[in-house]
Parts: C-alpha cells; structure tokens; sequence
C-alpha cells in the first residue's frame, strides 16, 4: 500500500502485541451501524509514473500565455536559489516550530523574516505570517477593533479603491463580530481617494480607516494626508500595500505624522509564484504598543541556559491554544513556508534588487499604457501617477476583447465591469520587470488587430 | 546537529548583493512621474549579502530543523505523515505554477479538473453533499464551518442562536473560532473514560445553541462512542454539528462524519491528505457540508458543466458566507492533496486509517507494558492517544517537558505536551501510517532508556536537551524581554 | 557582477594588503603581450530573470513527442523522490570524497551503490562508477587485457550484436594502446551470435569476448554457451548488460559454468533522465581476483580512531593520482551524482519494483510489435524473444516513415540502415512501462495512416 | 553534524517496499515467452524499504556532507565555487529532461542552439578554433586531446612520435591520459621558482615527442612565465603543446591558452564554468583546438546551417578520433555550463579570473603574515597557493593532514593536501572568486588557531577531527581487509 511500510509479518506481531486478531478489531468502539466497508465515490488508486503523466497533461493543458493580469497577483521573477532551498525537507517537512530547541531553523527565519517586513514597511514589529492579503486586512479590521481603546463603535471606512475581494473577505470575516465596514468613495477622474471625502465623519466615532496604497488601480492615495486626519480623530489607520512599491514608496510607518498604526499586505510578489492564486501569504505589522493585540504567532530571541541566543515562539498569551476563546484570532496554522520563500527572495533582492524591480514594474506600465492608448478607441481612465497596474477605457465592450486576445496567448488584462460598472469598459492591466519591450509591443500590435476586426466585424 | 548560525543581517556589507537577480537599473528617469512626498527618503534595511552567502545561510539554517524527512516526529493531533515528494514535483509543474488565478477558465481546465474532482473525492470520503476547498487552514475551515452555521440559523430568522458548545477537551481554535464569529463559547465536561458527559451536554443544549464543535476521534485519543446520541441532543435543540477534522486521518476510509450526524466539517488537508506542514504553514481547510448548509459554502467553488469546468461565484451562490481568501484559497496546496488522494486512491484511503491506528494501538501497548501509564487505559487508541506522566512528574520530579527534551537528544521529535490541557503531565503521541515498526520500536527503546534515566540520573534528563545547537531556551525572558527584530545594536 | 561578492570597500582594502593597487597588478607575472583586454565573441550578461525566459522558451521548443526510441537510452519512470534528493546542496555541490570524514554521506551512498550493482549483476565488487556505458566497455577491455595474464595477444572479440556506439567507443578509446578489437557476425534471421562462430578462434591467442545481453537488436544471446566457450579457451568475458533486464534475466555472474568475468552497462534506466544523452553513468563490477585492475573509484568500510564503522577511498594505489601512469586508468571525476540518483531509485523500487518494471517493458514491447506487424507492410526482422526492444522491417525506406510520425509527434524508433544496411529498412523499436495501450494504439494508427499516404502518393 | 546512519540494508525487511513506484504486475503469462534457461533464478538482493524510510535515509545522508552549498571548501585544483541554482533549475525543464538522444533535429533546435552557443563562446574564452563538447570529465578531454595529437603525427605519417613530457608537477591524469593513449611519458623538473626547467625540456625534446601537457598557471599555483619559449621549443621539435585547462580559473578573460601558443586544450566546465561536481562528478571536459587538429575533433559536434542546427558525424569528420561517448556526452551538464556564461557574460568571465586572483593573493598573504611558510614566497598566487607545513612537521611533528582533519572541526573544508607530490607538507589553497573576504578571514583566523594549538596542545590537532560524524578513518585497514560491498554478517 502506497506509503505505508508495514509487511504481513509486521502486522501479525503488533496485532498479536495488541492482543486482537485482525485489523478490524481496533475499531470495535466505533458503532457497528456507522462502519462502511469502502469509499464508492474514490476512484481505484493510481501509482506515481500515472499520476504523474495525469498531472503533466493537465499542467499543458493550461498552456502558457503572455499575461498582464495583475490585481492582486504578480509575475515577478523568483530566483531559483528560492525554492531549491524552501522545499528542502528540513523546512518542507517540518511542523510550527514548538519544540524550539529543534526548530532553529525555522525560527531564525520567522526571526529574519519579522526583521525584514518591518523594515520594509517602516514599522516596529512583524508577526509570522498570515493567510493571504485579504485575510490580513480581515484580522487588521478586527485587530483595530481591539487596539483603538477610544473607539466603541467597531467601524471601519474603507475607500472604494480598495482591492473588492479584500473588501469582501473583510465583511465575511469580520461582520460576524459586529464590525461594520463603510465605504468611501473614489473620485472617478482620479481614481483616488479625496481626503475631503473623509469631513463628514468629523465628530463621529469611527474606529479605523483602510488605506491601500498603491490602491486597486494601481494608483497612488494622498496617505499622509488620509493618515493625518485619521490621527486627529482617534483613527486607527490601517495601511494595506504592496512590498515590491515599498522599496520605492513612502512605507507606512512614515505616513503623515504619526505613521499607520497597523500595516498588512499580501505577500505573494516578494518570491511566490502565482501557482492560481495561493498558497501565499500575508503580512501584519504595528506598534510595539499594540503587539499584544496582534493575531499570528511571533518569535523572539532570548538565552538558553547555557547563555547563548537562541529563537522561541513568544507572546503565546495572545494565541488560541493558551488564551483560547479569549485569544486574538482563532489563526494557528499559518504560511510558513511561503514566509521562507520571501525571506530568501528578500535576501537576494536586498533594497536596492528590490528597488531596481519596482522601478522597472512601474517604467514597464508606463510604457504599455503609452503604447496601448496610442490605438484608437484606447484611453487612459485616470490621470495622475500609477505604480505597475493601469485602468484602461476601451471603447466597446472589455469581455469580448480580452477572449480574443486570450485566444491568441494573451491575458490582457481584468475585465473591471463586474467590480466598477460606473467606469465602463474598464480595463485593468499590469507590466512587471519580466515584461520586455517585444511584449509590450505583441500586445499592442494584437490589441490592435483584434479592435480592427471587431471594428470591421 | 549543525552548529548554531549567525544572523543574516550580521554577513550584510553595504553594497554587496546577488546582483544576477536584480533587472537592470532603468535609471531615475523611469521613476520622474512618482512624486517627492509619495517616494520613500531611505532605502530599506534589507541585508546585503550575495548570493552563495544566501544560499549558505538558509541550507545551514534548515539544518538546524527535525522535520519529517528526517526524523520520527510524533506530534500529537499535528498527523505528521510522509509528505510525498510526487506531490511537490506535480504540483510544481511550471503550468501550474506560471497561472495567474484571475486568467480565463479556457485557460485553466486542467487545474479546475483537478479541483473538482477533489472536491468530489473529499465529499465520498466525509459522506457530505457539498465541499469548498478555499479555506486556507484547520481554523480558517471552522471559521467558515461556524458561520455556516450561522448563516444557517439567520437565513431561518433563528436570530438568538449564538452559544458554541465545546467538549473542554478541545483544540483552542475551537473555542476561539466560536468567538471569531461571534457566538459565545460554552464549555461541556468529559467522563472519566473520555466521552463527552451527555448529561451536561443536555443541560448545556437550549433555544440559544447554535451547535456543538467536536472532534472525533476526540483529542483525548478515543473515539466518541455515543455520537448518534450526541447528534440526536443537539439536533433535537435545534443546533447543528461542527465535525473538526482534525483527526480525521484515524476513521479515513472506517467511518465518515457525514454518517455520524454532522452538518459541517472542515478536514484539514495538511493532516490527513498529507501536504506539508512547511515549519507552520500553508494548511487548507476544505469545508465539506449537508445539503441544508449547500447554499451557504464559502466562494470560490468549481462547478462542473457538460465537460467544462467553472468556477462558481456570487450569482451562483447567492446566500454563501462570502469570500475567505483573495483568489481560490492554497490552491498549490490543494493540487498536493488531489495527487496523495489519487495515489492512494479507495482502498489506500482506507489503509490509512487502519494502519495508523494499528501503529498508535501497538505503540500505546508496548509503553504500557514498559511501565508508562495511558490516560484511558480502558480504552482503544484511535490514531493517537495519551500517555500520563504525573507519576514521574511526582516522584521524580521530572516533568512531561523533560521527557519531551530528552526525546530530542535520541533523535526523536517530542510528542506533543500538555495539551489537551485537562489531562496533567502528558504527552499525546500520533506515529503515524508511515512510521514502521522498527521506528516504534525504537522510540520505546528510547522512552524505556530515559525512564531509566529518570531514576538514576534525573539532571540528565531535567537539564536535556544537551545535543540541539541550543540548550533549553528561556521563554519567560523571551516575553519579558521582548526582542522580536534584529538591531545591529541588540545584545541580549 | 554576478556571483562575486566583494564591495568596493573589500577589494580596496584587499588590495592594500596584498600591497598592489590595481586589480591587474596581480597578473604582472603574464607576459604583457599575452593580456587581453576582453572576450570578443562572448556576449553580454544576461541576468537570471533573462536566462530563465531564453532556456524555457528553447525547452518548449524541442516540444514533448510520445516516444518509441531506445537503443541504449530508455525512457523509464523516474520517482520524484530521487531527484529531489540528489539534487540537494550536500550532494550537488560536494566534491569526490577526498576528506572522508567530512563526506561520510557520499561515501555511505558510494557504498550502499556497489552493494546493490554487485547483487544485480552477481558479481563480487562494483567501482563507484565511469562515464558511461560506452566508457566502461572500452575501459573493460582494457581492463581485460591486464588481467588476462594468459593472453599477450590484446585482441577481443565483439558481436556485431553490440551497440554500435560501443564498439566505435572502444576502438576509439582503446585502439591507442594497441587492442584490436574483431567483429563477430550475428545471424540475420535471428539477431544473435552464434555460438557456432567462435569455433574458428579455436587454439588462438584471444583475450576477451564481449557479450552484450540483451543485445542492441533487444535480442537474447546464448549467454551461456558463449561464456563457457571462452572460458574453455582461456578467453575472458566481459558481459554488456541492461540493469533494469537483469531484475529478471540471469546475471552475468551466473553466465555459463563460472560466470562472466567484468560485467559492465550503461547505468541511464536507473532512475537518469534522457537529458540528451548525458549526464548518465556507467557501471562495472568484477570478480575479487580482479579488483586491482579495475579502474575507477572504490569505497570500503573501514574503522575510526574510535573503533566505529566509517567509509573511506580505498585501494587508491591503482588510480592516477597515486600511480600516475602506472594507473589502471586517467579516469578522476567520474559520475558521482548519477550514481547516488540510482542508489536511491535502485532502493525505491528494490527487486520487486524493477521485475514489474522489466517485466511491463517486455509486455509492452510484444503489444508494440504485436500491433504494428499486423499493418501490410510491417514484419519483424527476427523471431526469438526480446527483452524491451525489438527489430522491425518495413516494404519501403525508414527515413520519410519516422519524418512523417515526428511531424505527428510521434518518435517511431530507430533507423537502423546507417548501422546495419544489409537488413533493409530496418527499425528499432522501444516500448517500456510508460507506455499505455492506448499509446501504443495511437503510434499503430498513426504508422497505419502514414503508410497508407505513402504508398496513395 | 548529524549523528551515523545505518546502512540501508539494515532498514531492509522481506516484503516491504515503495510500492507507489511500481508498474502493476503484468503477471507471469507477460514472461511466458522468455526461456527459463535465461532468466534469473533467484531475485537480486536489493533492500526492501519503504518511501518514507528511503527519503529519510539519503537526507539523513546527505547531511554528512560537507559541501559549497554549506561550507567554505578551498580544495585546491578543484575550482570549488558557488553553483548557480539557475543553472539547475532550467537546465532541468522537464523539456529538457525528457529528450531522447536519437530524437530527430527537427525537435533539438532548443538544445542544439545552446549547445552550438557554448562551443562558440568556448572557443572565444580559450582562443581555439574549434570546440567538440563530448568528453565527460577533464581527463576524458585530456584522452580526446593527446588523441588527436596522435591521429594529427600519424596522419602525417610521423609515426614514431609517441613521447608526451610532463612537467613533474603535473596532474596524475597527465601521465595516465598519456599511457591511455599508448604514449610514454617524460617528466621534466621545475625549477625553485615553479617554472619549468627550459634545459631539461630542451633535452627532453625530440624527434619521438609527440607533446607537452602543461597546466598554466601550473599546479603549483603559479604563472609559467616563459610560456612562449616552452611553446617555441616544443613546436620547433615537431610537438604540439596540451593545455590542461583544470586552473583555467585562474585567467579567464585575461589570457587565453590559444594566444600562449597551445595546440590542444581541455577545460573542465565542472571546475571554470561552475557545473556542480556531484560528489565526484559528472564533470564535462570539452576539448578546443588550433586550425590544425580541427579535423581530428571527437564527434559529435554541433554545426549550424543558415538557421538550422544540425550533429556533424562521421561524414563530416572523416578524420575524427572517433566517438568518446555513446550519445553527447554530459549533455545535462552542457546546459548548465551555458547558462553560467550567459550569466557571466564578458565581463564576468574577466571578472572571475580577477577575483579568484584577488581572493588566493589576498588569502596567500594573510597566512604569510600569520607565520605560514608559502612555497614559492617570491611568486604572485594564481587562482591558488600552496602554504608548506614542514616546519611544523618537523618542529611540532603536527603535518599537513592534521592541520586539515582540524579545520573540519572549525567548520573549513580542508584544502589539498600532499599534492603536488614535490612540495613537502603542502597543502593546496583555492579559494575562488565567489567567497567574501570574512570567509577568507575567518579561515586565516582558524589556521592561526590550530597553529596556537599545536603549539600548544598538539594532541588536539593530531587525532583530529573531533566533532565529524566519524573520527580519523583507517585507511591502511581499509585497503587490507576490504569490505566493499555489505553482507548481512559483515561485523568489521
Ligand atoms: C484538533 C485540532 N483542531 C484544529 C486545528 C487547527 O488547524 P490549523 O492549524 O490548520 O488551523 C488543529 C491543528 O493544530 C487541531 O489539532
Ligand atoms: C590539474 C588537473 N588536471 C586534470 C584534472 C582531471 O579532471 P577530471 O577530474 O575532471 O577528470 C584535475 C582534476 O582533478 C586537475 O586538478
């Protein structure tokens, strides 16, 4: 049997130890009635040479395109040093690291790790690793609620151009505990979030406020000014951003005055393939002051008896397995080893790796935004600076172009109707650093014969 | 094991890197439209190391972990079964990897196969009538499983229903998922032999019980003998079941949670269908439902029309709990769960089960026969079960955790101690399907040597472990003294 | 610059103490004239992100094709397990095992490697490896000249029965020293060598008979009568053998009365990708009188200073870093790494897994044959077993035949008119255990289609 | 390091098995056709153990390695320097891996190109005008190169010429390629500066001389000045010169062995172009040579026809030496060898002839300071440096091999050691370009450790190492008693 090591004569003696006579006696507790005898439903065993040979139809039946899909999930390059040495044994195969003294490895990275994302975000301190982007914010939400000591009301704005599946896990997740989530308009010509949306909860109690920046259309928000009013009304301000920009952009920590409060993020660009949307991972950061309201585990650096450093889980107080139904969040299993992935990418990237990639994301955008509204019937949606996606209006519907284009190798983009039907035709494309100009120029050229088709159709 | 390892910070030198991974510089023009206020003054503190530098830190570091791949590492209610390496290799296939989760269902036909059948797989196994694979772990499953429930409750104007019955044995995540969603936790009492009092649970059933959480086997190790009683009480108060499934690798393919009367589960894939642990992560939680909670599954779900496959979404299921996870959940993970349970297939399913409790009912009796005591020595194990070491602990005074040290310096991971929390000085110990008997034996063999130990020499054993790269870590100073960041300054 | 760590900083103050001041100081001792000032005709760096795109579009172009090749390279089912591990750091990156304590893994796995080649062929002792199967014949006949000491005349016999490949690697290996090396003819109806051949090497001066099995042809020798007849003449035996045949076929170590006397093969079906035909690793074994003449590196267990078991090079005094040239051979790098891969295939799949394996082969290969000489037009050239190859005569020329199946993604075999023209338009042809029924259907099909245009056209 | 492991075959038990991995059993009938005279009576006696137990026994394994990947590995002649992942990872495309040798060209452009590309950027490096890529280690292109020097005299019809001259410093591969090849060698002093002696050479040179083999820089660790006289001598008597290109290293992208004047060359891409080595190889060493020797290239060879790539055989090369190889040689490595030169690039091929210089002079220096003795003090360190311990020898009695069981301890791969054969003590030194100067440092500061205690102490040194998973080996036991291969009774 597949994965089990035991022989006849092996099974003969432990039975005989045990005292029974067949398999079948270890389970004479379970209620006769409730035994079945077999899985109708589970298909016959494979071995690996066909599930192999299954799983490598399937892989290529999916094919390979040119995609510039982004909205949350970036193709970036993943040095390959990242996962021959993230899906070594020792860190594939191990458990959340309790046994300390036999988990060095994986809590001096968790340790490396927390150093590295506060660094990058600004902030003091860094938990483990959450789910993903959207059920960070989801915790971020719920964390606010606990940490803002002024605030009763458990409500939380959040703009518009925040990601719309972020928004959604926040209400799903959150609204079970009574959080209510408003939201705050866009301006439609920028594609931001005007501070002055914010006057008319003067005076009221609001708990936190949602930034994400560069937001969903790949936009920049006014965040210091946002921040700043936040703090001066007792709101929390939750910065949601993505890590690649960090090395170019203002990190949260350094919003406004004061800073954000708390700083979450999905994680996915920082060495994760796109692997259809998971396993990734999340982020979360904060002030040392609220480090006990923070949900996820976390890792400290102390002594062994014998005086030397070492690495232990810390603050369990705040988990579920001591404080239970009183801990920070019900999170226990977390992205362990996607946090190794990233923390490897992040060494390898150093700021300046990181900085080169998003600075050429961002000059990658440019140049496909350039190219593709020089076609007829292409427009940019909003003015102003983006960081590597860009809303596009087309002037006929995006659904039947993007089939065309996927039709000849070529993911165009998100079609943002379903999301933002007040934009139109709306487009959202992104351009990485493994974008080249011959790509840029293939979309465009096709872009351009599918419209004429259309157009002549 | 190796030596300990610097911190990577401490090889950093400005200006070093592994240059080969950076694009080329596109030069400062390219960033001209960013403005001043937006744009960060200082660059991140991230190391400066190159690339062999890299390379060597993080393999010396794995070095330092026991793993699987290395080492019998018998953690209790964790399941920690070979993870196989088929599952890596396939899942990793550069198709599936390369796929964005927003690119067109024409171009994800072969992944979206590989989902639905899953899903298919997971319902024959559990006996439910609907599964959701998004869920990104156990407790992200019960999340989703309780507020099903609730969904539930609410959709049938049963508004008041939000009290979470749990056996207090449970795993925390029970208690804690309760209060994520809202509802407020009440704790039931087990007997002597390890059920759940059905007495209490009588009393504790009422017009404001939403449902029970259990897990079953339970984490005491046995099997829940009256569980049809059990559905019968809650059901009867109007209350659903909540199967945790957790400790589903003992009945795979024996029994199935659906036929036992539960409304609602939640398996934990990185468990039972074996993908890996990854030193704290991913999991998946798939959900897996009856047909009253069908409407309710958490989105995304793959649907299946003629020979096309498609993801379902708010227009299909417009009373689902909604979205948990930014795309499809750990849909790599979930391709590593769909190729073990395609290797095992129907009749490996059902050797799991057996087999790993064989291991666990062989290894709890040779221990006893060795001397040790079980917490429910009347009982059968299922694919774990607890040994109690207050006596040790009494007359020895060497504790649970001294025993669990010890382990480490025979080359064994420590089962898991102190929990469940109402069983004093234990260890909850799971071998495993894919453990042999020689590694049983062995880890007897071992167990026998440090009682011994106990009694002649119990410094050895109080002061373990002595082999790791670092002695027994302080974690009251680790919480006082908070140090969570590496400072170029921080001397401890 | 890639993969070179030093900063500015470090090469400055390097420089100071080494007491030059440029970097081109330390090569002051080359004769100027000789200095280049850079590698015209090597391009510029690409980066790893660059790389990565060019290598995985050219592995995309070569595409994937079903396949019915063999010939001395074999498609096989490779478990992930092996790879996975032979590919980590301790193994990849390590050196021949010069400093034993610090290299117990590789000289463990060297060991458990000859343990396991040793009982597969059923010879005594097994070296740690050589290049290839092509090598390690030619190095077995020179082997078989030193340790014939009967024999002056440096002459060895080989069927025409043997790889081609092989033969012209021996010449061209071992004619330098002398040997010569005579062609053996195989008869054309059934594909072996008769025994009956050898009969007018009778009262002459032969060092050694090579004995391929199963021969190229897929073919069964009379191993035995082979063997005896040499061993009657004071003639040496060298057996070519497949391993994955040898779960089931009798091992050279039973050939005849005294079993053969080297036995050597190509190591690829052991757990070796295709790759092109390299990296794949050849193995030789041979009887304990013989081990100091044979080349190649060799393990032993040995004991520590403590009294404990460990393993260590041994008998160096033949190799050519100790002997110089004196050595049995110049071979130093040998294929440590293939060898470990089949170590731990060979452990996977244990006695048990390679008979089902050779056995399914066989299987596979009579359906092939089976299937496609009942087209008109299709015969097999010979009758009498195979092993997992067999030979297939077609009523017109090869070549345009495995053209049009190539350009139908189908790999038909072998054209053997280039090796073997006086059998016509012959074909070699592969089925092993990846092979479906319906695989073979689909090349019966397609074989049948494209005959049937041939001869419409 | 991790503790011993046992060998396999004690894990081995009857009917066990990773039976995931096996085809379904075809049953006998699918034998019925095979003559029972030539089947195998009895099953070979390979281990019967399970996946998990396999996986746990090599990784286990693997760890009592030391290796680049986790040690500073200063071996010299060995070129131990950083193997790129990347050049793993896509050398290993499934595209790749699965592509049959005999494959028509039609579906090998992909391969073909990189391999066309390499033998181009090959002969730019070494300044060759011609590159054949089949050898497979560096003393198979050694074979291939002193074989075409053969097949060039005779087909001159210069049939006596069968003298090859070493150089006593020489490689044992040199003299043994030599007898390989039917010459017979003569071996010529150096002079106390490390030069060749031109007298000696001068008389060794002759009508009979078919070649010389040299390494330049030479073994030992410095640069032959006089190269063009060598060259001018050796070709005036009718020889070709024979580059072993193993230090190439050393003066990539600053000099090229074409420009010295060699006729013949081999470069061993598993040591200049960072192809992994395996624990002992595959290696790759593919010959270059001078216009003369072009039509003796072994085959194949890859040619390009307008966009096309195609094999050159036989037809082609009607003169070639032959084949060496049953397909293409170590393909695999090839790949890997051509992805490290488009990563390096023209500027990082001089690059890594100036840093490995840097590193070894810098490194040379700093143990002169410390107090070691280098053999040739007066000359500039190539790639590589030779530090002679005799005086320890003789003043502590603590040799060469002590001090290099020592540095285990400290966490160093030793270097060389007792080669090359004329340097008393010695112990070779390579650092390479891809280690830091820290490395470097710490590595002076474990040498001046081990000086201090074996000035000291010097039992620590002598019966090092103390902390390997194995104390010093008896090597003199293990040739006497040879145990190789294990049997169920084997007690050493
Ligand atoms: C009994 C039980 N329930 C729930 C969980 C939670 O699962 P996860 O860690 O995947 O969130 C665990 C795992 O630790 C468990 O053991
Ligand atoms: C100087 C020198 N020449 C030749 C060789 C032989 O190379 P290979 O081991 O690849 O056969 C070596 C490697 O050990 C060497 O150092």
């Amino acid at each position: 049997m597949a994965f089990i090591p035991h022989t006849a004569a092996d099974v003969a003696s432990m039975l005989a130890t045990i005292g029974v006579s067949r398999l079948e006696d270890l389970f004479d507790e379970i209620p006769r009635e409730l035994r079945i005898k077999s899985l109708a439903g589970v298909p016959e065993e494979l071995n690996e040479m066909e599930i192999g040979r299954l799983m490598s139809e399937r892989a290529a039946a999916d094919g390979t395109a040119l995609s510039f899909l982004g909205a949350g999930a970036y193709e970036h390059h993943i040095p390959a040093a990242v996962w021959a040495i993230t899906t070594r044994g020792e860190f594939y195969s191990a458990y959340t690291p309790y046994q300390a003294e036999a988990s060095q490895g994986t809590l001096q990275t968790i340790y490396e790790f927390q150093t590295m994302i506060a660094r990058l975000t600004g902030m003091e301190v860094s938990n483990a690793s959450m789910y993903d982007g959207a059920s960070a914010v989801a915790e971020a939400a719920l964390m606010a609620v606990r940490a803002n000591r002024k605030s009763r009301a458990a409500r939380i704005l959040v703009p518009g151009t925040v990601h719309p599946h972020y928004r959604r896990v926040a209400v799903a997740t959150a609204a079970n505990q009574g959080l209510r989530f408003e939201e705050l308009p866009y301006c439609t010509e920028a594609g931001v979030t005007p501070a002055a949306s914010l006057a008319r909860y003067e005076g009221e109690d609001v708990t936190a406020l949602l930034i994400q920046q560069p937001n969903f259309f790949g936009r920049l928000e006014d965040v210091d000014a946002l921040t700043d009013w936040a703090h001066a009304h007792n709101v929390l301000v939750i910065a949601v951003v993505n890590p690649t920009s960090l090395a170019l952009l203002k990190p949260p920590g350094q919003w406004g005055a004061r800073g954000a409060d708390i700083a979450v993020g999905e994680g996915q660009p920082l060495g994760v393939p796109l692997s259809s949307g998971g396993p990734y991972f999340g982020f979360m950061t904060t002030r040392m002051e609220y480090v006990r309201q923070m949900p996820g585990r976390i890792v400290g650096r102390t002594l062994d008896v014998a005086g030397h450093e070492g690495f232990t889980l810390t603050l369990q107080a705040r988990e579920q397995h001591i404080r239970r139904a009183k801990a920070t969040s019900n999170i226990c299993t977390n992205q362990g080893l996607l946090m190794t992935a990233a923390t490897i990418y992040m060494s390898l990237m150093g700021a300046q790796g990181l900085a080169r990639t998003a600075a050429t994301c961002h000059a990658r955008t440019r140049e496909l935004v350039a190219a593709l509204t020089r076609l007829p019937g292409v427009r940019p949606a909003f003015s102003g600076p983006c960081f590597h996606e860009a809303v596009l209006l087309l002037d006929r519907p995006a659904a039947p172009v993007l089939k065309a284009l996927a039709a000849r190798g070529i993911f165009g983009g998100l079609d943002l109707g379903a999301y933002y039907p007040e934009l139109g035709a709306a487009l959202l494309v992104c351009a990485t650093e493994t974008k080249t100009q011959a790509d840029i120029e293939r979309y465009r050229a096709t872009l351009q014969e599918t419209l004429q088709a259309a157009r002549a159709a | 094991m190796s030596a300990r390892e610097k911190v990577i910070f401490e090889y950093s030198h400005p200006g070093r890197g592994a240059s080969d991974q950076w694009p080329h510089d596109p030069g400062p023009a390219a960033l001209a439209d960013l403005p001043a206020a937006l744009r960060r003054a200082q660059p991140p503190q991230l190391p400066e190391v190159g690339e062999l530098e890299t390379v060597r830190h993080f393999t010396r570091l794995s070095q330092l972990n026991f793993s699987i791949d290395t080492h019998f590492y018998p953690l209790g209610s964790c399941t920690m079964k070979y993870n196989p390496k088929a599952c890596n290799q396939y899942a990793m296939l550069p198709g599936f990897l390369g796929r964005h989760p927003l690119a067109p269902e024409s171009h994800g036909q072969g992944f979206l196969a590989c989902m639905y059948e899953l899903q298919e797989m997971l319902k024959a196994v559990t006996g439910m009538e609907g599964v959701a694979l998004s869920p990104m772990a156990g407790a992200h499953g019960e999340f989703a499983g309780v507020a099903m429930i609730r969904a539930y409750h609410r959709a049938r104007g049963d508004l008041k229903r939000n009290e979470i019955i749990v056996p207090e044995a449970a795993h925390g995540t029970n208690p804690a998922t309760a209060t994520m969603c809202g509802c407020v936790v009440r704790e039931i009492p087990v007997d002597a032999q390890g059920d759940v009092e059905l007495q209490a649970l009588r009393q504790a059933v009422g017009p404001n019980t939403a449902g029970i959480m259990l897990t079953n086997p339970s984490t005491l190790g046995v099997f829940e003998r009256r569980i049809q009683e059990v559905a019968r009480i809650v059901h009867e108060a109007g209350g659903l079941l909540y199967y945790d499934g957790a400790n589903l690798n003992a009945i795979l393919g024996k029994v199935r949670p659906g036929d036992m009367g539960f409304d609602v589960i939640h398996m934990n894939l990185h468990k039972t269908f074996s993908t890996p642990h990854g030193g704290g992560g991913p999991g998946a939680g798939a959900v897996g439902v009856a047909s009253r909670l069908l409407p309710f599954l958490p989105l995304p779900v793959v649907g299946k029309e003629g020979e096309r496959y498609r993801w379902l979404a708010e227009a299909d299921l417009p009373q689902s709990i909604g979205r948990l996870s930014a795309f499809m959940g750990n849909a790599g993970v979930l391709l590593r769960a769909y190729i073990y349970m395609r290797l095992l297939g129907r009749d490996g399913m059902r050797a799991v089960g057996e087999y790993a409790t064989l291991n666990a009912n062989y290894l709890l009796k040779r221990l006893m026969t060795a001397g040790f005591d079980a917490a429910y020595p009347q009982r059968r194990a299922s694919h774990e079960f607890i040994v109690t070491l207050k006596r040790q602990a009494r007359e020895l005074n060497v504790t649970a955790m001294d025993f669990a040290k010890r382990l480490l310096d025979h080359g064994f991971h420590a089962p898991t101690t102190y929990f469940p929390l109402l069983v004093p000085e234990c260890l909850l110990i799971e071998p495993t399907e894919t453990e042999s008997k020689d590694t049983l034996d062995a880890f007897v063999a071992a167990m026998s040597q440090i009682q011994k130990e106990a009694e002649q020499e119990p410094g050895r054993v109080t002061s373990a472990p002595h082999t790791m790269p670092v002695r027994r870590l302080d974690d009251v100073r680790a919480a006082r003294q908070l140090d969570l960041t590496w400072k170029p300054t921080a001397q401890p």
